[in-house]
């Protein structure tokens, strides 16, 4: 999110699409219905199903899964031509005036320099022209042909309503009933926030959904305003957490990255970091990146990270392909690659695409490790249930540990909410029998394989031997002590850069904020953005002040938001090109002719002129981009795309099936369906009664949605003849699971390219441990393909066909 | 936030872990069933509500959540029936229940999911009460809450037959009558029932009846602005207003919300059975026993003379005689 | 041979002196006392739930909760019971002509004066009614009765019905408490009655005063087949 | 821990324009207390309180949790009761239908209390001890990674990579356990890293 839970009060107007607020974050969505009731906010949800939020919405509009980038586009259009545009901001806060390179251009549903057999583009041309200055070229008066405003303009130009209406199913009325409704927020005083969820991720396509919406946000000049902004509703209470530490294939804490291989060392590595500004005067904060990438080094390997071995660099794993992410490492499981496994608190046999893929994945590991709270489908993957798990135990060779945690209510630490604050909780429960922290079971692990190769010596032990371990205890470093070590400390003194005499930070205490990292060895960080969670000041993550003299939901002293203590990211946008608050009523920060004040810590250096330094200080060009570059791999501006599973054609271009840029195994390809075999749209969901695959294992939320379930309509229903609350078998290429059939108005048949599309709603929540009734989930179902860009699997739109099935024999 | 004052009282607090002595004892007993024991003069408390505004309600059951882990209850894990309502109806073990009804509005042709949260209206005038025939088994406190004493209560089931709501549920396990309580064991150390802590949206708050009715209001407003002309209050005046109050988009015509009663009232016959039946009965029955006392003490009663047994006698004889095997 | 119209095959004359005949055989008497036991335990127990001032009633069964699942098991028991009861009685207990005579000089019953009364059989018009009363009230009770027992029907009816079922119940009830008076009352009251329903006989003169047509007919019986 | 300065409360909670319950306002307080007869006992009286965040959502509501026993006092706690914090600012002591039964959570009849180990084609789980379990995981680790990694590419760059041993991340562990999982998993050389965030 880059606004908070509570500022979510201060918006005029709501639009949840690509998610389900009210029944995934019901608590959250609370400052819905507080914006509702207090400033009389209005909320449009736009979805397949009538949901739970659609029960309190102000309007409702049913859409396709899997077309959400021509309802955006259209959206774009229509505010274009109705020129409902915040033209300052748009002008000077985004990249609308930045020439672009001839050679770009875009036809039949395709980006220049696409090459087929490799299933990407050659992305050469999607950047600007740049000066002789070595600055990029732009035309601030938007009339240059070449500017991204024009290519936009024209980009977005097929999508009318009559094709929107066409690919979405969206009635034309409906649509412009929505454009009208968040055309109003282009007002400088009026502002819409958007958001979005799993509805969205879950595609082929998903991040340019998302920035389908984002570039709404900027034209309505949304981003960086209370009550703005694009608020990811993220899944998992650390979710944010784990992304900000970097346990990704490819990424550093802090979002730094691991090196590929072309980044042979250490030199050539920085030199594709730490951009220049791309315009005058900008400050392009990831100049600072060699800081944090010494510091974390430091932070990893301490003393055996020197200047003179660049860092302990080849400590550093190096990448061969993008990333070694779920979808791969399980591809490569198949193909008998991988033989050691560990799954810590995650459920993947119930989580991750084509169910039967995956236990035929696990069945070729050598050993799984299995660390939950609770007894998860996973970690019994090799166990038969019966028609629930089907599987020949014998055959399967994998050696499994099930090795039981600590939850929640009996450890100690933070976790990061979607709004990006760092919580600390406190433990009040003694584990139930020999369930142990994961810290513990991590330096367990640890400690034995550094004997090992201690006394066994081994190959490139270095990392192993070396890695930094001054715990007080070694086999349980406290939270207190983890948690230091990712605000970082000084390792020698750290001077002023303005006055090297003068000493800003001891040796040995911690270090303010990440504005103390060196890049000299002397300071150690692991996590530069969350430096300041735990400075001299003590545990900011623990403070609990609720106060709010403000109204506008800042919180400013309840625990720690990255980065530095700041709630709103690019709140500079929230005022104009003079620093005045675009809404005089909704003021949180504004440029006092000297600096930068207000409510919330200024999201730009406090003295840096408005006007001259530009809002978005992350980005070398100091503005956002409504045109990204070569920075994703499937287009600089979102394009119409089917998924790979689609009822129809892609309208742009019949020949293009799915994201042209995705990434697909072979094998998979085969497995995708046509609408030919599999006429009916499903898409998979959370209820609000379940947490994934936990809660089923609570007698009380088990009772509360007992049993698995599908959603279709009244009119599919007479279709196939099928009674609610009777049996079903659904199937798709991949796979098929049993479920209960709720017959509801809340689904309707949608009209698509002059096909009637019927959409079968999935709940994901059931399997075969736990206390509810046995089920499946829709990962029996769905397609193994992810996103072009993050690999996210397509669980939101896919082909299905369904049936009466008789009745489960009464146990 | 509005700054129009008094605002409301209502269960956003944390509840207190040092013993405190609750308020809710005989005390503040105003009713109790059957001729149970009443405080003679009780501790006027201010009245309380629970206000539920059906326009703000997501449907997701915390309010359930919050009331099984309350109250410590265990409803079964059941089935799909074709809904989202689970349990299917309110149990001894689920005291509140969010109904579910998919509606499409006549005049817009939109639809509309209707849900509703389930459970004890705490009348006024309750039925329940009035129809227990276990002395103090129902109680009802100064401050309108409507309890169940479950020590007093034999599971006659005569609370079903009296509630104009269908909401109390008698356990096949201990054959005792259980519903919501209100949280009473909550509110008697100044805590708001564990739903309305819970609900995500508020939509369900707590506090006293004229802060409740005051807030709904409010919202009433909001909602007209929002075209929701026939948006009201649903406390109704059949059984004296009610402790358990709804704000209904769709005031007009309550039963479209899983049928809510349009104008609940103490049954006429449970009325009769409980009024003129018993009064009437008891002195009729007082009488007659009575009056059959009197007389077989006060009159002779009828007696057989001796010339019966002789008239009897010669019958008998005669008819011996006939046959003429009489001599003996 | 000649008809029972007016008395039951096993009534026969006991002993010729003093003359005493017998009305009730023991399996019948049993019967009676079982269904007469059932109903003052119903009574009693029904009474605690019919109105607060006599729910101190339920202390004589051990408490509300034992009262409340006991009293619908009698009800069933006094059910079969009377029926038992009813197939062996109803076909004396139906109206004859006599009756009608009988019920329009009922003060001279209560007066004690005979003239006027006609001869009647086994039973007269007041133990008919307390007969066919007993046989309707039970059968309206038992059926209002099982629709309001929570325990093991208790979604048998709607609620309204419900309603309405216990207003029938205990209307029912109290007219049968009142029947019940009544029949107690006119047994003690007319004396030599009980002794019908302990030692089964009574003596000669109650019958020729009360049932003449009945010890008619059963001494006339005498003459056919042993006596003894 | 913060418990008396956050009794507070908030005094006004936006829109539903709710305050912190007044006991006086209800007519509570010493004057009518009158004693507990009839209601249940109030179940919290003498517990302790922790407070924590709901593990589930990303709201990350706050939770009070009620436990007979301190655990920071060295004692064994038993938690009876989990409720939202009203003084936190984004739930404002509300909780969805999960979050209202983390208890259920805590004690779920499925909860893990041993290690188990589930031998090559066995059809039950046999229970075994930490330290078989931490020997037998790190005894793999070892004869895997020295199979399998990768030390240098075909054009002789070090890239010291180990592809052969995956880990998945959890999605609700604290930050710290996070890092020092990162380290762990990182030094070894595994790239296949990933977490909960893809799904």
């Amino acid at each position: 999110m880059t606004n908070s839970w509570t500022d979510i009060n201060n918006t005029d107007l709501v639009i949840v699409m690509g998610g389900n607020a009210a029944e995934a974050h019901p608590c959250g969505f609370k400052w819905v219905t507080e914006a509702k009731a207090n400033r009389g906010a209005k909320l449009i949800v736009v979805d397949p199903r009538f949901n739970r939020t659609a029960a309190v919405s102000d309007y409702y509009a049913p859409i396709r899964p899997g077309s959400d980038i021509a309802f955006l586009m259209g959206v774009i259009r229509w505010l274009i031509e109705n020129d409902k545009v915040n033209h300052e901001y748009v002008t000077n806060f985004t990249n609308a005036p930045f020439l672009v390179k001839d050679e770009f251009g875009w036809s039949d549903g395709l980006f220049t320099g696409y090459d087929e057999e490799k299933r990407d583009f050659d992305k050469s041309s999607w950047d600007y022209k740049i000066g002789a200055d070595g600055f990029a070229e732009v035309d601030m008066t938007l009339s240059d042909p070449r500017c991204v405003w024009n290519l936009l303009k024209a980009h977005v130009d097929v999508y009318t309503p009559e094709f929107v209406e066409n690919i979405c199913g969206t009635p034309k009325d409906k649509f412009l009933a929505i454009c009208a409704m968040i055309g109003e927020c282009s007002a400088p005083d009026k502002v819409m926030t958007s958001m979005y969820a799993l509805g969205w991720t879950q595609h082929s396509k998903g991040a340019q959904n998302i920035r389908g919406m984002a570039m709404v946000q900027l034209i309505l000049g949304n981003i960086g305003m209370p009550g703005g902004g694009m608020n990811a509703l993220r899944g998992h209470s650390n979710i944010q957490g784990l992304t900000d530490i970097g346990l990704m294939s490819n990424l550093i804490p802090g979002y730094l990255s691991i090196p590929t291989e072309r980044d042979v060392d250490w030199t050539t590595y920085m030199s594709t970091k730490g951009f220049k500004p791309l315009r005058p005067n900008q400050t392009s904060y990831w100049q600072n990146y060699p800081k944090f990438m010494v510091s974390f080094m430091k932070a990893m390997w301490g003393d055996k990270a020197t200047a003179e071995n660049d860092w302990a660099y080849d400590y550093l794993p190096k990448l061969d392909v993008a990333t070694y992410d779920i979808l791969r490492m399980f591809e490569m499981m198949k193909q008998g690659q991988v033989n050691l496994y560990f799954c810590q608190g995650f459920n993947p046999l119930l989580s991750f695409p084509n169910r039967a893929k995956l236990t035929e994945a696990l069945s070729n590991l050598k050993m799984l490790v299995v660390m939950d709270p609770l007894a998860t489908e996973t970690a019994h993957f090799w166990q038969n249930h019966g028609e629930y798990n089907d599987v020949d135990s014998a055959a399967i060779q994998t050696e499994v540990l099930e090795l039981p945690t600590t939850c929640f209510a009996e450890d100690e630490g933070a976790l990061v909410n979607s709004g990006r604050w760092l919580q600390w909780h406190w433990a009040g429960g003694t584990p139930p029998g020999e369930a142990k922290h994961d810290t513990w079971i991590m330096a367990g692990i640890f400690q034995k394989v550094r004997q090992l190769y201690q006394e066994e010596g081994g190959v490139f032990p270095d990392p192993i031997l070396d890695l930094n371990w001054d715990y007080a205890d070694p086999a349980e470093p406290t939270p207190e002590e983890l948690a230091r070590e990712l605000n970082g400390r000084a390792l020698q003194p750290v001077y002023d850069p303005a006055d090297a005499t003068k000493v800003v930070t001891e040796a040995g205490k911690q270090l303010l904020n990440f504005s103390q990292l060196r890049d000299d060895g002397s300071t150690m960080c692991a996590c530069w953005i969350y430096s300041g969670c735990w400075n001299e000041n003590g545990n900011n993550m623990a403070r609990r002040d609720n106060s709010d003299p403000s109204g506008m939901g800042v919180h400013a002293d309840w625990s720690f938001s990255w980065p530095l203590n700041r709630r709103i990211l690019y709140n500079r946008a929230s005022a104009d090109l003079q620093g005045k608050p675009w809404d005089p009523n909704r003021k949180l920060i504004e440029w006092t002719g000297e600096r930068w004040e207000g409510v919330d810590v200024p999201d730009i250096s406090p003295t840096a002129k408005p006007g001259e330094v530009g809002p978005y200080i992350m980005n070398p060009e100091g503005v956002s981009r409504l045109f990204t570059r070569g920075m994703m791999r499937d287009g600089p501006f979102p394009t119409h795309m089917e998924p790979f599973e689609a009822p129809i054609a892609n309208a742009l271009n019949p020949q293009l099936r799915g994201n042209p840029a995705a990434r697909v195994f072979e094998g998979d390809m085969a497995q995708f369906a046509t609408s030919e075999e599999f006429p009916l749209v499903a898409t998979s969901y959370r209820l609000t009664e379940h947490f994934h695959y936990w809660t089923k294992h609570n007698p009380v939320n088990a009772a509360l949605q007992p049993q698995a379930f599908v959603e279709i309509s009244v009119e599919l229903a007479e279709e196939k003849g099928i009674a609610n609350g009777s049996r079903v078998r659904i199937w798709s290429k991949r796979g098929q699971i049993w479920a209960k059939a709720v017959v509801t108005r809340r689904i309707r048949p949608l009209t698509c390219d002059g096909k009637t599309i019927h959409v079968v709603g999935i709940p994901l929540h059931w399997g075969f441990m736990g206390a509810a009734k046995k089920g499946w989930g829709p990962n029996s179902l769905t397609p193994f393909v992810g996103d072009a860009n993050v690999e996210t699997p397509e669980f939101k739109a896919f082909l299905v066909n369904v049936e009466p099935a008789a009745e489960e024999p009464v146990a | 936030m509005s700054d129009t004052a008094p605002q409301p009282t209502t269960a956003a607090a944390n509840p207190p872990v040092q013993a405190l002595e609750g308020n809710l004892g005989p005390a503040a007993v105003v009713r109790s069933s059957a001729g149970g024991p009443v405080s003679t003069e009780p501790a006027q408390m201010t009245k309380v509500a629970k206000l539920i505004d059906i326009s703000k309600c997501i449907g997701c059951k915390a309010c359930q959540s919050a009331c099984v882990e309350w109250n410590d209850t265990h409803p079964e894990v059941g089935v799909n029936t074709g809904s989202y309502q689970n349990p299917h109806d309110l149990t001894p073990e689920m005291f509140t229940l969010m109904r579910f009804e998919e509606w499409v509005n006549p005049d817009t042709n939109d639809l509309e999911w209707l849900i509703r949260k389930d459970g004890c209206m705490h009348c006024e005038d309750p039925g329940c009460l009035k129809a227990c025939p276990a002395p103090g088994a129902i109680v009802q406190y100064s401050n309108g809450i409507v309890d169940f004493i479950h020590e007093n209560c034999i599971g006659c089931g005569y609370c079903v037959t009296g509630c104009p709501f269908d909401i109390p549920r008698i356990s096949k396990v201990d054959h005792k009558s259980y519903k919501c309580t209100l949280c009473s064991d909550r509110v008697a150390v100044g805590q708001g029932p564990a739903c309305a802590k819970a609900c995500p949206t508020q939509a369900i708050v707590f506090g006293t009846k004229d802060d409740m009715i005051q807030h709904a209001n409010g919202r009433i407003e909001d909602l007209k602005s929002r075209g929701y002309d026939n948006a009201g209050l649903y406390d109704p005046s059949g059984v004296g207003g009610t402790h358990v109050m709804y704000v209904l988009p769709h005031a007009d015509k309550p039963s479209i919300y899983s049928n809510l009663p349009e104008n609940p009232s103490i049954s006429p016959v449970v009325e009769g059975w409980k009024g003129v039946t018993k009064t009437a009965g008891v002195a009729a029955m007082g009488v007659a026993a009575a009056g059959a006392v009197l007389m077989s003490l006060f009159t002779r009663g009828n007696r057989v003379a001796e010339h019966d047994e002789e008239a009897a006698e010669r019958l008998v004889e005669t008819d011996l005689k006939h046959d003429g095997r009489g001599e003996s | 041979m000649a008809g029972t119209r007016y008395s039951e095959r096993g009534d026969h004359i006991e002993t010729v002196d003093p003359v005493t005949v017998s009305r009730y055989r023991g399996i019948t008497r049993l019967n009676h006392w079982v269904t007469a036991i059932s109903l003052i335990v119903l009574a009693l127990s029904g009474l605690a739930f019919f109105t607060p001032s006599l729910y101190f009633l339920t202390g004589l069964f051990g408490g509300g909760q034992t009262t409340r699942w006991l009293h619908p098991i009698i009800g069933v028991v006094l059910f079969f019971s009377f029926l038992l009861l009813f197939l062996q009685m109803w076909r004396l207990n139906l109206p004859r002509r006599e009756d009608r005579v009988w019920v329009a000089n009922i003060g001279e019953v209560i007066k004690d004066q005979e003239e006027k009364l006609p001869e009647l059989g086994k039973y007269n018009a007041g133990q008919k009614f307390v007969f066919w009363a007993m046989t309707i009230l039970i059968v309206v009770l038992i059926v209002s009765g099982i629709m309001i027992w929570q325990q093991y029907f208790p979604d048998l009816v709607t609620i309204p019905t419900r309603r309405i079922a216990t207003l029938v119940h205990s209307l029912a009830a109290v007219g049968i408490i009142l029947v019940f008076i009544l029949h107690v009352f006119a047994a003690i009251w007319t004396r030599g009655t009980l002794r019908a329903m302990t030692r089964g006989s009574v003596t000669g003169g109650w019958a020729w005063k009360h049932h003449r047509k009945w010890l008619r007919e059963v001494a006339g019986r005498q003459n056919e087949g042993p006596a003894e | 821990m913060n418990i008396d300065l956050s009794r507070r409360g908030f005094l006004r909670l936006a829109g539903a324009g709710v305050a912190a319950t007044s006991l006086g306002a209800m007519g509570f307080g010493e004057a009518e207390a009158a004693e507990l007869a009839h209601v249940r006992a109030f179940k919290l009286a003498t517990t302790t309180e922790t407070r924590n965040t709901c593990p589930y959502c990303s709201v990350a509501c706050g939770v009070i949790m009620y436990s007979n026993g301190d655990v920071k006092t060295g004692e064994t706690a038993e938690i009876i009761h989990i409720e939202g914090d009203a003084d936190h600012p984004t739930n404002r002591g509300t909780l969805c239908p999960k979050g209202a039964a983390l208890k259920d959570f805590v004690k779920a009849p499925t909860r893990l209390t041993m290690p188990r180990h589930r031998a090559a084609g066995a059809s039950e789980f046999q229970e075994i001890s930490w330290d078989e379990a931490l020997t037998k995981i790190a005894r793999a680790l070892k004869d895997d990674r020295d199979a399998n990694l990768v030390q240098t590419n075909d054009a002789g760059v070090t890239v010291n990579r180990w592809t052969s041993t995956g880990f998945l991340a959890a999605s609700a562990t604290t930050n710290e356990t996070a890092w020092l999982t990162y380290k762990v998993v990182r030094s070894m050389g595994i790239v296949g890293f990933d977490n909960q965030a893809r799904v």
